[in-house]
This record gives C-alpha cells, structure tokens and sequence, in this order.
C-alpha cells in the first residue's frame, strides 16, 4: 500500500529561483530562508518519496485568463518548466505519474470536485523552485509528480473551506492508492506578500505566525476567512496560502508531527516559511 | 445577495486592487499582450516598437500610454493583471522591488529598508 | 428584475446543421424533426428572450485533452463559430454578456463548484444548430447568451447529480440577478445516441421516453444513474441529457408546463427531441 | 475502493468502449493530431502526405497503421476519442452513418435501414 510521508511547505517566489542561479545561497540576506531547507534535505534524504502531490498556483505560464481552472489535475507523462519571460534558467522536466493522476481524477469527480484535467501542461516557477530547494544537487529529479494547481490569480478564488476540501478528497485518494509508493505531499507559496497597488510591500506577520501555529493541529481555523478576508490579511499573493491548506488537508486527520519549521522576513517583496509535517507513527 | 463585481457595495481594501471580474473585462487585451510575453520572439518583437505591439493587441488608450509610461498603478488601473504584467516590467528590467518602489512612490533603497523592518515586528 | 422565461431542449447534431445548409428541411426524412420546432419559435416570439443561458458539451473545437474542465463557464463579450473540421458553414458570432456571466461565476464559486473560467470561447455546433433551428431566419442573433459548457468527451463525467446541482445553482444566480432581462435557459443534446464501437448506431427509445417524461416535474429520477450507466442506456454520445439535466435544474423547483415537446427517430444516427418548458404562473 | 482505469473489474458494455483515461493515456499523440483538423491548413497538410503528418504527431505504429487503413475500430483501439477521430474521418469524406456502417459491418444502407426500424418500436 502506498504511504503518505508527510507534508512539505515552502515559499517559492522567483527571487529564490534568481539567488540559486546567482549563488547566493550563503550570503547574509539569503542564508536565514536557505538554511530552513536543511532539516527538509535530511528528511527528505531519509523518507525517500517516489512521488510528490504538488499543490500550487500558475501564474501565467500555463494558464490564460481564456481557460482559467479553479482547480487543475495534471494527467501528463511528463511537466516541462519553460520561459517564463524574466530570464529564470529553465529547469528539467519533471516525470509524470499519469496512472496516480487518474487514479486521484476519478475520486475526485466522483466526490464532485469539478476539476479541470491536463493531460499536457507546464509548470512555473511555484512547482520548481522548491524542488530546487529540495533537491539542490539534482541533475534529473529523483521522484515523479501529480501538479494540482489551485486559481490565486483571477477573483473569485475558491475559498479555504473549498480548498481544505480538496486536499482532504485527494488524500482519501492517494490512501486508496495500490501502487507501494512513499507519497510527498507539497504545498507552495506564501506567507504573506503584496506585490501591486500602493499597500506593495505589505506583510502581516501575525497572520502568518497565526497560520504557521495552526496548520498542524487545527486547519479548520484557517477556513473562516474568505478569500478576500485572506487578500486583507495576506496580501493579494498571500493568498497562495490556499496552496498550504489543500496540501495540510491531503495529509489526512491523523495526529501531525512538526518535522522542521522556519520563518523569515523578507525574501524578496516575501515573508517566506518553510515547514514539514509528519504523520504521527510514521 | 450574492456580492457581484458591479455591486456598489464592494468591499474595498485600501492600496489593494482585487483583480475580479470587472477588471478583467477591462483588462482582457493588456493581459493577452503581457501574456503572449512568455514567448522570446514576442518579447523582441515588443521590444523593437512597443506601439506597434500594443496595436496589434488592440490595447485601449488608456492601456497603450500606461504601458509606454510603464506605470504600474495606471496599468493595473487598465485592467492589467499583476502576474501578466510582470512579464511586461520584466522587459523593463523592473523586477518586483522596483516595481513596488514605483508603486508606494518609494526609493528602491526605502521600499527595501522597509521590507526589512518587518524583521523587527 | 430578471425573469427566467422557461427552457428550450432540442437535439444539436451536426446532421441538423447539414440538412439546414442544404435546405432539407420539408424532405420527409427531415421533416418530423423540424416541425417539431414551429411551437417553439412562435413561444419564442411571444417570449422575446433577452439573453439565453446554454448548457451544452463542446465536441473538440474549444478545448483539448491538454485543459478539459469538468464545467466551463464563458465570460466574453463575444462567442464566435469556427471551422470544426467537417465542413459546417460557420454562423454568425453570438454577443456576449459579461456580466451576467460573472455574477453566474461569482454564485458559482461561492456555491463550490469548481468551474472553468473562459474570457475566451468558440462555440460548436451545439450551441449553433440550436439557435438556427429556433431562429432560422436570422441574420445575426437576436439574444445574447452565457454559455456553460459539461465536460462529456472525457470520462470521468460529472454525475447527473452534480449536473443537476449545477444547474440549481445556476439558476439561483438567474433568481439573484438585478438586471431586467428575460432569461432563456437551453439545454443541447441527446437523446439517445452512440457513434462509436460495434454498438454504433444504438437507440434506447425507453430510456428517452423515461426522460421526456420525468425531466418536468421529477427531474431527480434522472440522477439515480452513474455516468457509466449512462452510457449503457443512453449510449456514448446520449450522456448529453446531462446538458438537459442542468438546465433543467436552472429553471429552479417550482411547477412548471410542457409547452411543446417532439420526439423523433432517427435523425442522423440519432434519437432527437425537442421539448419547452415554461414555469407556471409565467 | 475506488474504481480506477486500471482496475482489473472496470465495467464492460458491450461494444461500446468508454474514452476513460487508460484510453487517453494511450491515444493522446493521435487525439492531437485529430484535433489540429480543425485547422484547415492541417487537413490539407494530411491530405498531401498521411505518413508524413502522423510522423509529425508522433503516432505510434499500431496508431498510423489504424489511420492509414482508416479503420474506426482499430483507431478506438488506438486510444482514438470519437470526437477527434470525427475530424479525420470528415477529411476522408465518412459521415457517422458511414462510420457506424464500418463498425457494425454493415452496408451504409442496411445500417440507415436499422436506425429507421427504431421507429417502430
Ligand atoms: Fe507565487
Ligand atoms: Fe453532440
């Protein structure tokens, strides 16, 4: 039976995509979010995951405003990262796990998410970069992945409650997976950040500590805000804390272990965190 | 009542533009033209005669001055979306602390220095 | 406010649209279909609709495998015809409606369903050959629509049930709008009919005739199919009654008339129907 | 438990085959390839060379064999989803009376004769 490790949460701004290829890693204004990675590197070194569920936002490299998903269920062979148009280095291409893409498609329309599937598709800097910071001295990935990509980019957004509910009806899925494999499941984005409008700038890190504290034990406090309640407190990008919710509820309702947390201000225009969770007997 | 994108009631968050339907009514050929940025040879060719380029997208005129002035309150005022635009001011060599600077009417040193007193909260 | 004037179902397959292009329309093979829609353009020439709310499958023109959402809404100000590949005469562009369609959005999301967003649309023939059956006269169509498009080209489908949910949502949107327009809902398709596999040329006239008579007043007796019982019922290409079942939906729980209902075999490889249903009290 | 494309007890109707995503798994290259046809300039780009276009979309063996026979069973088989496949079929001048003549095994005629007969019913 395939196993859930556990939970992988980071930020993912194009700044740390642009400090890895400038190498600054060890230099003072980086070194507190990159030394977060640490502790995931050595978990990750000892859970060994075949596959990551990777819960993340497009933004604007897949998708256009002309078909924009609510939801999206990659059910590719493989996910190439490409231009897109700031000059990041294009990453490797990631291998697909179509088999486990449909698997997950079929429970999720039969519990009546109304989901987009992609049976061809890119995936930005939000899907690589924690790869990047996962796995830094990667030449080819060394797992497979299923993208599910969440809309923060055109309002209305679906709200956290809905989002929970996602995460919640995919991770029943991958429980009633077959296949033996170790299943990551990631979550991307955040923590607070505003990057338009004269409040550009803007970080609350009340909010983020207050979401930090309560992913864990207690993920239903974080679904009684609505999405423009999280554009208030979050900022208009911080609400790719959409992402951390669906992957929190993938996880299942068992007990959580908090493997390693960070949190740093700023990266970047960014209040970045990283976190992992481990189910509890693992 | 379901709040709609016309609804005089909507809420409003001071400094923080929602990009919700009425926006992107406003905004559909800005946003197309940013988007098609993705795209090198697009990118050269927008580079070469950024007015011809916003012609062929049938950018308004409200639209095609906010991005010749590369103005970023005016070209989110446009409609413009803030993930396509930034493959716009990335053209510009502008990257989001810049923009953020231009934005708050901050130096770019200021916007920085500001980013980095949330450390201290 | 906006009234919902009732529903117009009809039959779209390409054939219709071939036999329109050739003027076949009083031939006797033809005909019993055709006729079938005289009641329905003079309701519509008393009802004088406004703007038309279509549910309908798209057939390949407007989405691939590569973004194939479960539900597509449209939001642009114009829809346009195009070449599907088979040499239909393409129709005029239809107006759209933006606003209408994002208030529709807006309920939608805040309902949970987890809908396509499209700023950008061509439509098929089975949002055309409707119209140029309703109004075979026109020049350039004399409402504007919404249209909403049910994934039935890839399985898994939505279920009856999350169809007719849809369209109750939907319609609730309809009840909830401030504008003054009279609104027409359409639902496109069926019924019974399979293109493809050694079956090909299957009709369930049982099973249509169990539709036509429960879609009006106990509309929940088609949900109590999967969508694999679907096929086997309605073959592949009749699991379009799950068009029918969400615009049903959308004309909301009160009573409502038959108005005008045809039932006719075959045309093309298909079983056709047309029916209108107009709320009591109208 | 969840029923999947790969379950060993996927329910089977008889001659009919459903386009789940075991099947799209396998016929995607040709999926695509049917649906460049709704690009007029692509049709004709097949007409003037059928090998050559499949090779373009990299169709597999048993694919281009299926085409090239334009034989709708073996093109199902394929992977091939019915509302692409239509746009090749219409390039070869086969409406889906025809199709379903080919499929059942039957004359165009006894097979509209068959679909008449459903009226008495
Ligand atoms: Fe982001
Ligand atoms: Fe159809």
């Amino acid at each position: 039976m395939a196993q859930i490790i556990g939970g992988y949460f980071t930020s993912h701004v194009p700044g740390i995509g642009a400090a890895i290829a400038r190498d600054q890693q060890q230099e003072a204004y980086w070194r507190p979010f990159f030394d977060g990675l640490i502790p995931v590197r050595q978990w990750l070194s000892v859970q060994q995951p075949d596959v990551a569920v990777v819960f993340y936002n497009d933004h604007g490299l897949n998708f256009f405003l002309d078909k924009l998903p609510t939801f999206a269920v990659g059910a590719a062979a493989s996910y190439a990262n490409a231009d897109e148009g700031w000059g990041l280095p294009v990453q490797p291409a990631f291998r697909g796990f179509p088999e486990l893409s449909w698997h997950i498609i079929e429970s999720l329309v039969e519990a009546e998410f109304d989901i987009t599937l992609c049976q061809q598709m890119n995936v930005d800097h939000a899907v690589v970069v924690p790869f990047q910071l996962a796995y830094p001295q990667a030449k080819a990935w060394p797992l497979r992945i299923v993208p599910i990509a969440i809309n923060t980019v055109q309002h209305p957004l679906p709200s956290a409650k809905r989002c929970l509910a996602l995460g919640r009806a995919v991770g029943k899925a991958l429980r009633s997976w077959q296949g033996s494999e170790r299943i990551l499941v990631m979550g991307t984005g955040g923590l607070s950040h505003q990057l338009e409008g004269e409040r550009a700038g803007y970080i609350n890190n009340a909010y983020d500590l207050f979401c930090l504290d309560n992913i864990k034990d207690n993920p239903g406090a974080l679904t009684h805000h609505s999405t423009v309640d999280l554009v208030e407190l979050a900022g208009t990008q911080g609400v790719e804390i959409l992402n951390w919710i669906a992957a929190r509820g993938a996880l299942g309702d068992g007990p959580l272990r908090q493997q390693s947390r960070n949190y740093h201000i700023p990266i970047s225009n960014t209040a970045a965190a990283t976190l992992v969770l481990e189910p509890l007997g693992n | 009542m379901i709040s709609t994108s016309h609804s005089a009631d909507k809420r409003v968050i001071p400094g923080t533009p929602i990009f919700d339907g009425e926006q992107a009514i406003k905004g559909y050929a800005l946003n197309a033209m940013c988007y098609s940025f993705n795209d090198e040879v697009n990118r050269n060719a927008y580079r070469a005669d950024p007015l011809a380029y916003c012609r062929k997208f049938n950018l308004s005129a409200e639209q095609t001055a906010a991005v010749l002035a590369m103005d970023v309150l005016a070209l989110l005022r446009a409609g413009g979306n803030i993930y396509y635009l930034a493959k716009l001011t990335g053209i510009h060599h502008l990257n989001v602390q810049d923009i953020g600077a231009q934005q708050t009417g901050m130096s770019v040193a200021d916007f920085k220095a500001m980013l980095m007193m949330y450390q201290d909260l």
